[in-house]
């Protein structure tokens, strides 16, 4: 049984339902016990360290100083979504860094009575407690109904592996962790060489021509590669990739049909939870199809789009026959490069 | 107290300003010549440039008008002139080993500002070097014959040209090479920068006068696994593996080869572009021209069966029973020319190198433009039929790179000069070249690159950054299917994004994986990068810290053939040095066991790393043999009952440096130090 | 024998005459590592404090603990060891017995009431003269720090006199003949 | 010479157990020899004799004089002053008197730390706090006892001596070898050796004496003597991984610790030309440790719980350090100036100086 405090944000209960139903359904089964933070408050996303870096970090290290206040036995907050844990983890960083930021952060938290004090608290990614702390032999070993093969991208977006200040992560851009735990789910993982690249975050609403482009660009490698899904672990690359790619379709007049789901309701499945059960069907580009060529059956729901004929983007271009020169050997566990 | 009976010169140096700018010299030598003269001290001189002729001449004066039984220069480092001034007190008829040269420049006046501290801590050092001159005893360098014979590790153009060089002169070399033919990389190249050259035309000869040279006997396909004994009497163990095919009978007609079934990737000379046979000569103008079985991959030894090559071969040299075999050869001499290792591009996983398959290492090109290589000399992309409308060549990957290697790897510039009038020589592409800074600074090395440039080739300077084929839409419909590489052009001041159809990585250079074990292998210190530390980087570049160990061509660093031969010959010409001599003098830094103390408690028998320490059973004493000791004096200290003692580095002597640095304290005054 | 409380140190960071104390120490050097890393930071000009007095071994396994102990009696108030890295020893392994004596003579001389930071262990390769200037340093401001040892002189040293020591009240009067 | 034609002979016992008079004493019948040829001018734990007779006799006029025990307070300097005065060779007899021994383990402590450890333990019955005054004005007068020095401090380290014997207590058989040494000697018959030597002992280790196999030394873990399921009576105890400071300590005993299966304990100090017997121990045990990762070798090393006392049992008052910080520091007093000559150096024997 692995103790954390839990930093849900705003996301869990709004656009990533899904993620927070999945994720409760196998905190049983992963032994994850989550004390949510009292009276947590909102990270700031990305802008507002835009805008007054200093009262942006006040406003995250509230969290952090309720976190500390509410030690459980376990001195790790776990955030599930990418921007929550960045901004935490980042903000811890910098208190432990810059005394004077410090003092300056613990004189308005004293406002509200509370004080944080730097190093106490250590920030991590759902993901990475799940992969390094419960591992993948105790996940495997719950696996009661493989993915048989489902063809799966792994996506973890553009913050999770960076800055990577205590250097958790083999490489920033090139990561196989996550394929290695998709894998132990009886997923075949794609080569989708895009995994840390960025899904435009808000640049849907400054600049759509953009915003469509970036997230083209990922359906498009990852159709390339033979995915049937793109698996993420943030609720923003969810978001963008799920909630605009009909606009995106249409801006580019291609019928792209490609679902995205969290990592989590992928491990529901392979836990032999029922789909419903992990917000399974609420999303708008439907993995109905995807997950029927795998034997899962999932209701349909009055907020997906009508079932595409399916067809994907443009003709994938055939994979080189190896006539030629021979390539190098990749010897690293999974295609890894040596270090 | 025996340092009250001698007669002790204290010579103070300016070095210029060197010293004199931050140490007060006239007042150091003014206040040793009074304040330790009750310690011996009878003479206390100060000198612009003591190390030179007429420096050096007041000190012999002195030995011989003031009876001088003791020396102490205060100057440099002793690493630079302590033999110029037992020199000097050998020619005034003083033994050498009486005269102490203590650092008052390199360890106080370069390191320290404040000019007040400084002078105090020279005299202290001043007070150290006389307390423990004083201890010191006449000593006699020993002398250890130069066994004439050299082992040369490494068969690439380095280890080659010293080879030849010592063997010209009529001495033996045993030349190790792992591989089963000498050449080394440049064996690997089609043309040879700046001249064009082919590299099979101008090392072949070289690798042919090796291979039949009386004087020279070739172990190929072989590794040192085992060095012993010091300079002058190294006993060195080669390993022979076994090459499966015995040499007496062997024509090199090739037959083998061509019978042999099996096909497997070769990863060394093809470097993983091209094919070998399991029974195989890894290129025609091999030498020696025997053929080797690469055992693993043969279906023999595998399941029994096949034996191809035993059946087709008509001097029935193919023997399978072969195994490796251990040679011991005596040397007096070694020379280390193991060479370098590409760095891995795989390691930039932003190049895509191993991902995508039309990026290319610079070895692969190489292969790819040599005549005899996989592609018989065409230009072409992975899929060994089309050619290249326009080709990236990506300068200094893995070198200039914090993440990496911080150094420069000195050729990949010419290299990828070269690499781009080969690929405007063999196809009519369009070239583009990635760099930070040309580096060509050998002769008519800056000419090559102006021709290169007048030939069209297009220069942009700065690093890539990425070398991918997702492309951007719509800008970059058109480019489906090459590879985009994105850099930021600096003297633009813009991100590019070029489209290109193939990319050649200018890999650096690294020393060899097991540089390490080589280096504890020959008693040898590598830097942290893994490079052989010479002796002195500018003033004696061929040597190693270890007497009798030599190094040449890129085991020292990433160097250029020419400088690879230049090091090669400087190896063999300090080596014939010492061959001439017949003997040679080693510093006299000893330990030895007054056999009257020792017990025979045996702490000290497994402290030896040289076997120097032998125990008699009989007499349930411990000896020190003076021929293997190296003088590190480890042994020393961990004698329970103090019975082993060592010249030149003594506990009187060591315990007196101490009291004398002690006397002074830290603003210079003189202070009571109490012998505890 | 557990030693007893360590005695607070005996001079405080600064000397009589108010200025820094400035510690003097004694510096062991092998020749083939840690010396020629001095001697680069020389000729790379790189500026360390002067508070160092190096002396040069043939390898730092000729180190007796003696010298060392000799050395904080005969008045340094640091002594630094130093040598190759382990694996890079020029006489193979030699350092590693350097770093066993230098681990138990460390407990010693913390039993004895001195501090351990008094004495340190500093591995510099032929090439790492900034790391050596940067190890020395450290080290002189972390003695500096300690305050003076003393062992020489001011008190921590056997005086000939035997004062009295005498808890109970009343002056304890030395009798004349007994002071040296 | 004393008026009967005898030579003169005395013995003191100044911090010490009494067990080198006993010592002497175990010398059976050839303490009869003594009697004959010496006449006992002094000797506190056998004869009742004043120390006003010691010091009303003439410089010199002592012939031999086995000074045992160290100099703890003033009362010890004092005799050990009066006895070079009056002896003309001076011998410091026993571990105490050469190299400080077990008294001299004080030095690691205060002298207010002792005081307590003796006046104010929860076994001791000292309501009002009690502690020896050095001086107490009776009605009677003023009544003195000894002050305690703030270290404790050997023989040569007060005044200079003529032999040293080892030994805690030297063995009976070499205290009857320098008797008779010393016999023949007075009577013309014997050449005195050189001033300063180590006499009553050997020039090379226990280890030599010692029956016990001796093989290449790798300790990968120290133990105690008692916490050893079993000891190998014929293998060397250091290589048993038993600390035993015999291969750093003067052979003379006949090495009886070892050969009854128990490690040496450095009792006859260290051998010819050692400086400092502890750190010849703690160099050549660290040395032969069997560990590279300095997280080996500590918990190696945690398997000697008490390295000083192991290392400076006997020798601790002679070490180079000599005592601890804190004892150094307790005197108080600011100490004088010790003038440039070195006090009297122990020239120790065949020929080996002190450094």
């Amino acid at each position: 049984m692995t103790r954390f405090l839990y930093y849900p944000g705003c996301s869990m209960d709004a656009s990533a339902r899904a993620y927070a139903d999945s994720l409760e359904a196998i905190g049983g089964p992963l032994g994850l016990e989550l004390d949510e933070i009292e009276d947590w408050n909102c990270c700031g996303a990305t802008e507002y360290q835009g805008i007054s870096p200093t009262r942006a970090y006040a406003l995250v290290s509230r969290n952090l100083a309720l976190a500390e206040k509410q030690k459980n036995g376990s001195r790790t907050v776990v955030a599930p979504c990418s921007a929550c844990y960045l901004n935490l983890a980042k903000t811890e960083h910098y208190l432990r860094e810059d005394k004077g930021l410090a003092a300056k952060i613990n004189t308005a938290l004293e406002a509200g009575g509370l004080h944080y004090t730097p190093g106490s608290i250590e920030v991590r990614h759902l993901l990475d407690v799940v992969f390094f702390d419960i591992g993948i032999e105790t996940i495997h070993g719950l696996v009661t109904r493989p993915l048989g093969g489902l063809k799966v991208a792994p996506y973890l977006g553009c913050l999770v592996t960076r800055p990577d200040y205590d250097h958790r992560w083999r490489s920033n851009e090139h990561p196989r962790e996550f394929d290695r735990l998709l894998r132990t789910l009886g997923a075949e993982v794609v080569d989708f060489p895009l995994r840390t690249d960025c899904c435009g975050g808000h640049m849907t609403q400054i600049s759509p021509a953009t915003g469509f482009e970036l997230i083209r660009r990922l359906i498009h490698a990852a159709d390339q590669a033979g995915a049937e899904m793109l698996v993420t672990l943030c609720p923003m690359c969810q978001m963008n990739i799920d909630a605009y790619q009909a606009e995106m379709n249409r801006y580019f007049k291609t019928s792209y049909h490609m679902p995205i789901l969290f990592f989590t309701q992928l491990i529901g499945l392979a836990f032999g939870f029922p789909p419903e059960k992990l917000g399974i069907g609420t999303e708008i580009v439907s993995a109905r199809q995807a997950l029927a060529k795998i034997g899962i059956a999932v209701p349909v729901t009055e907020a997906q789009e009508p079932v595409g004929a399916g067809a994907a983007g443009p003709p994938r271009r055939p994979r080189a026959k190896r006539t030629g020169l021979p390539m190098p050997a990749m010897p690293g566990e999974d295609g890894e490069a040596p270090r | 107290m025996s340092s009250a009976q001698e007669r002790i010169g204290v010579y103070v140096c300016h070095c210029g300003s060197n010293i004199a700018a931050t140490v007060d010299v006239e007042a150091v030598s003014e206040w040793a010549g009074e304040e330790l003269a009750d310690r011996g001290v009878v003479i206390a001189r100060n000198d612009k440039f003591m190390c030179s002729s007429s420096g050096q001449e007041v000190v012999e004066k002195d030995i011989a008008e003031l009876g001088l039984t003791r020396v102490v220069v205060a100057a440099c480092s002793p690493h630079m002139h302590e033999k110029t001034f037992r020199g000097a007190c050998a020619r005034a008829g003083l033994n050498p080993y009486l005269c102490e040269l203590v650092s008052i420049r390199e360890q106080v006046s370069w390191v320290h500002t404040d000019r007040e501290a400084a002078t105090a801590k020279a005299k202290a050092v001043i007070a150290g070097g006389v307390l423990r001159v004083a201890e010191q005893v006449p000593l006699e360098p020993l002398r250890v014959p130069i066994h004439p014979a050299t082992l040369v590790v490494g068969g690439g153009i380095a280890g080659i040209s010293a080879a030849l060089e010592i063997a010209d002169a009529g001495f033996a070399v045993h030349l190790v090479e792992r591989q089963p033919s000498i050449g080394g990389h440049m064996a690997q190249f089609d043309k040879t920068f700046p001249t064009l050259d082919c590299a099979a035309c101008i090392l072949t000869p070289r690798m042919v006068e090796a291979g039949m040279h009386k004087n020279i006997t070739l172990h190929t396909w072989s590794e040192v696994t085992d060095v012993k004994g010091y300079v002058g009497n190294f006993t060195v163990t080669i390993k022979e593996r076994a090459r499966y095919i015995n040499a007496e009978l062997c024509t090199g007609c090739g037959i083998c080869q061509e019978k042999c079934p099996i096909r497997v990737q070769d990863n060394v000379f093809e470097a993983g572009l091209g094919f070998r046979k399991v029974a195989y000569l890894p290129f025609p103008q091999a030498v020696p021209k025997y053929p080797v079985i690469d055992g693993p991959n043969c279906t023999y030894f595998e399941k029994g069966t096949c034996k191809a090559c035993e059946k087709f071969c008509p001097t029935d040299a193919i023997d399978f029973t072969q195994v490796d075999k251990d040679v011991v050869v005596e040397v007096g001499n070694i020379v280390l020319a193991t060479g370098f290792e590409l760095f891995d591009a795989r390691r930039i996983e932003q190049y895509g190198y191993g991902r995508l398959p039309n990026v290319f290492t610079s070895l692969e090109f190489e292969r790819m433009s040599n005549a005899a290589g996989p592609t018989n000399g065409r230009i072409v992309l992975r899929d060994g039929v089309t050619e290249p409308k326009t080709v990236g060549i990506v300068h200094c990957v893995g070198s200039r790179d914090r993440n990496y290697n911080a150094y420069c790897s000195a050729i990949c510039c010419m290299q990828s000069l070269k690499f781009a009038h080969l690929v405007g020589e063999h196809t009519d592409a369009t070239i583009y070249n990635f760099y930070i800074d040309i580096r060509a600074g050998g002769k008519a090395y800056d000419e090559f690159y102006q021709r290169v440039l007048e030939e069209g080739t297009i220069f942009v300077r700065g690093r890539v950054a990425e070398v991918t084929d997702t492309l951007r839409l719509p800008a970059e419909a058109a480019d489906e299917g090459r590879l985009m590489i994105q850099v930021e052009d600096t003297l633009a001041g813009k991100q590019r994004r070029i489209p290109v159809d193939m990319v050649v990585l200018s890999a650096g250079l690294e020393p060899p994986a097991d540089a390490k074990e080589t280096a504890r292998l020959f008693g040898i210190s590598c830097s942290s990068d893994g490079w052989v530390i010479e002796r002195h980087p500018k003033l004696d570049p061929v040597a190693t810290m270890t007497d009798g160990v030599f190094a040449a061509g890129c085991a020292l660093g990433p160097r250029d053939i020419p400088a690879s031969v230049s090091n090669g010959a400087a190896a063999a010409a300090r080596i014939l040095g010492r061959i001439q001599q017949k003997e040679m003098a080693l510093e006299p830094v000893r330990a030895s066991v007054d056999e009257a103390r020792c017990s025979g408690c045996r702490i000290c028998n497994d402290l030896c790393p040289y076997n120097a320490i032998i125990f008699h059973a009989d007499r349930m004493v411990t000896e020190v043999n003076p021929a293997l000791c190296q003088g590190c004096g480890t042994c020393i200290p961990a004698c329970p009952a103090g019975a082993i003692s060592g010249t030149g580095f003594s506990d009187a002597q060591i315990l007196s440096q101490i009291e004398g640095l002690l006397m002074v304290s830290a603003s210079g005054q003189l202070r009571e130090v109490v012998p505890a | 024998m557990s030693a007893t409380t360590t005695q607070a140190p005996v001079g405080a960071a600064t000397d009589s005459a108010g200025a820094a104390f400035e510690p003097v120490m004694i510096g062991f050097t092998c020749n083939w590592c840690s010396y020629r890393a001095a001697d680069l930071a020389g000729t790379a000009r790189i500026k360390y404090p002067p508070n160092v007095r190096l002396i040069r071994l043939m390898c730092s396994g000729r180190l007796d603990p003696a010298f060392v102990l000799k050395a904080f009696a005969g008045g340094a108030d640091g002594v630094m060891v130093s040598g190759c890295w382990p694996g890079e020893c020029h006489y193979i392994e030699q350092n590693i017995k350097a770093l066993r004596r230098f681990v138990l003579l460390r407990r010693v001389i913390e039993a004895m009431g001195i501090e351990p930071a008094r004495l340190q262990l500093v591995w510099a390769s032929a090439a790492e003269g900034q790391r050596f200037a940067h190890e020395v340093g450290r080290i002189v401001e972390e003695v500096r720090a300690l305050g003076p040892l003393g062992w020489g002189r001011d008190g921590a040293r056997p005086h000939e006199s035997i004062a009295a020591v005498s808890t109970a009240a009343g002056p304890a009067a030395v009798p004349a003949e007994v002071t040296a | 010479m004393s008026s009967n034609g005898k030579h003169r002979f005395a013995m003191y016992w100044a911090a010490s157990c009494g067990g080198c008079d006993i010592a002497v004493l175990n010398l059976h019948e050839k303490i009869a020899e003594v009697a004959d040829a010496f006449e006992i001018v002094f000797w506190p734990c056998a004869m009742d004799t004043k120390y006003a007779d010691v010091e009303a006799l003439p410089d010199g006029s002592i012939d031999l004089t086995f000074f045992s025990g160290s100099i703890r307070n003033d009362e010890n300097l004092h005799l050990a002053k009066l006895l070079r005065r009056t002896s003309k060779i001076l011998v410091a007899f026993g571990s105490c008197a050469s190299e400080g021994c077990i008294p001299g383990l004080a030095n690691f402590s205060t002298v207010d730390d002792m005081l307590t450890t003796a006046f104010e333990t929860p076994s001791t019955e000292n309501p009002l706090h009690l502690r020896p005054v050095p001086r107490w004005a009776a009605p009677e007068g003023e009544i003195r006892i000894p002050t305690l020095a703030p270290v404790v401090r050997t023989l040569d380290q007060v005044v200079d001596i003529d032999y040293t014997i080892p030994g805690c207590p030297p063995e009976s058989a070499r205290i009857a070898e320098v008797v008779d040494l010393a016999i023949a000697a007075f009577a013309g018959r014997a050449e005195l050796p050189p001033k300063g030597s180590v006499i009553g002992a050997g020039t090379s280790t226990v280890c030599d004496q010692c029956a016990r196999q001796r093989d290449v030394k790798k300790i990968a873990a120290f133990t105690r003597i008692q916490a050893t399921a079993y000891l190998d009576p014929a293998l060397c105890l250091l290589e048993q991984g038993i600390p035993c400071s015999g291969p750093a300590t003067r052979d003379g005993c006949g090495a009886l610790c070892p050969v009854a299966g128990a490690p040496c304990i450095g009792c006859y100090g260290p051998s010819d030309g050692v400086v400092d017997q502890g750190a010849r121990l703690l160099s050549a045990f660290s040395s032969v440790i069997d560990a590279r990762e300095p997280g080996d070798i500590e918990r190696i090393l945690d398997g000697l719980p008490d390295p000083l006392g192991t290392f400076y049992r006997f020798g601790l008052a002679r070490s180079i350090l000599r005592a601890s910080r804190p004892a150094f520091a307790s005197s108080g007093v600011e100490p004088p100036v010790i003038a440039r000559a070195p006090e009297p150096a122990r020239a120790g024997a065949a020929g080996g100086t002190d450094r």
